[in-house]
């Protein structure tokens, strides 16, 4: 089971903020967890179909879309970050 | 070497004061004190909402101050950055780095900057009179970035 | 833009918000403060005097504040500069600059105290447990003005 | 006539904060004055003679050795700078 947290404008977007799920076995990495989340259609599909800029981390950690993960993870989405 | 994710103000005066008192080698204190201007691409804000990922902000900008104090010859730096609910002219963000020389304290508070505006994860959201929006994250950012790369 | 040499002490706290909020669209301060450090190559300091040429003092720093303005696009700048006797710890010099980005803040800020540094007619006077002695001057303060005339 | 002020460690070493000098009229620019300076001995010799480095200002304002005066001028000699 992978936490996954979503933030900001891509909160708003899907309407969620935080969710537990557990994709199929083969969605390994980044990119096949945000094709799986494409996948269900609507908004996800307009954020997650690549798009719309995104970034992604691991642990809280920064991490590129071929970046894999493992089951547990803390993983989070969220647009180009504008603090400062 | 300070981070502190917060909701309320803070009083820069003190925290330089605080800072250029910890060593008595101390030369040089650069600062950057950042805050919500009441225009936005012509439209007057009313108020900015700052949103983080709590725990990874922390950690990002531990990691950020770290990476600075290893590149220069630094004593002491500090960040503060406010989350939450702002209005024009509220305080944002203030950086402070201490040295024996101020190239180095320069330097190091501009790339600590430069980094927080490009891996912290905050994210602004503004109220204004024709609505509200998020704010865009802007290619020059990336550029500012980008350039402590090509140095040393 | 303001130029201010005094024996006094200053606030840099208090002029950062005076210069923040004297314009509503400011986004950025970028300020540096020096301060009397207790060490000399090795000897400790127990005073410094800082003599200056007054009259062309103010219309030295005058002037690289005006440089600063015609060079980078900045909302406001401040420079205080202490003379007379100071211990250490004691500040020395304040330097602020207000814009809408900070990068061009950091950029007039850093610009201002190089120049000031090898354009500003002061000089220091160490008083050590070893005697006393002028401070020399660096050619690193050469070297960092230099730069900016190889820029742009 | 000129009025010359004196700075710093330069201040010290020629005991003279300020003088009003007329020098001869063939003394034109800042290097000819400097010799002039020179030609007193004693301090004034190991000061101006080259040896150390030396700014120079004319109506407060810095200016290369190379540059002319007239009547009347406040003239000032000091060590590099090192404030800040």
């Amino acid at each position: 089971m992978l936490k996954v947290l979503y933030f900001a404008r891509l909160r708003e977007a899907v309407g969620v903020a935080q969710e537990d799920i557990s994709p199929p076995e083969a969605v390994v990495d980044m990119n096949g967890l945000m094709a799986w989340l494409a996948a269900r259609g609507g908004a996800w599909q307009q954020e997650f179909a690549g798009s719309r800029p995104l970034r992604a981390a691991i642990n809280q950690e920064l991490v590129p879309n071929t970046a894999t993960f493992k089951d547990g993870d803390e993983i989070a989405f969220f647009p180009p970050v504008t603090g400062g | 070497m300070a981070v502190r994710v917060q909701t309320e103000d803070f009083d820069a005066g003190a925290e330089i004061t605080r800072l250029r008192l910890s060593r008595p080698d101390t030369g040089a204190v650069a600062a950057f004190i950042g805050q919500v201007r009441d225009l936005s691409e012509g439209a007057d804000i009313s108020t900015m909402t700052l949103e983080h990922y709590p725990g990874m902000t922390e950690k990002a900008l531990e990691r950020i101050i770290q990476q600075a104090g290893e590149r220069w010859d630094i004593f002491d730096a500090l960040v503060i950055h406010r989350i939450g609910e702002l209005k024009p002219l509220d305080q944002i963000v203030l950086v402070l780095v201490s040295g024996a020389h101020r190239d180095e304290a320069f330097a190091a508070c501009e790339f600590i900057m430069d980094y927080l505006k490009t891996e912290a994860p905050f994210w602004k959201k503004e109220q204004t009179s024709t609505g509200e929006r998020w704010v865009e994250a802007r290619a020059s950012d990336d550029e500012a970035r980008q350039r402590w790369m090509e140095k040393h």
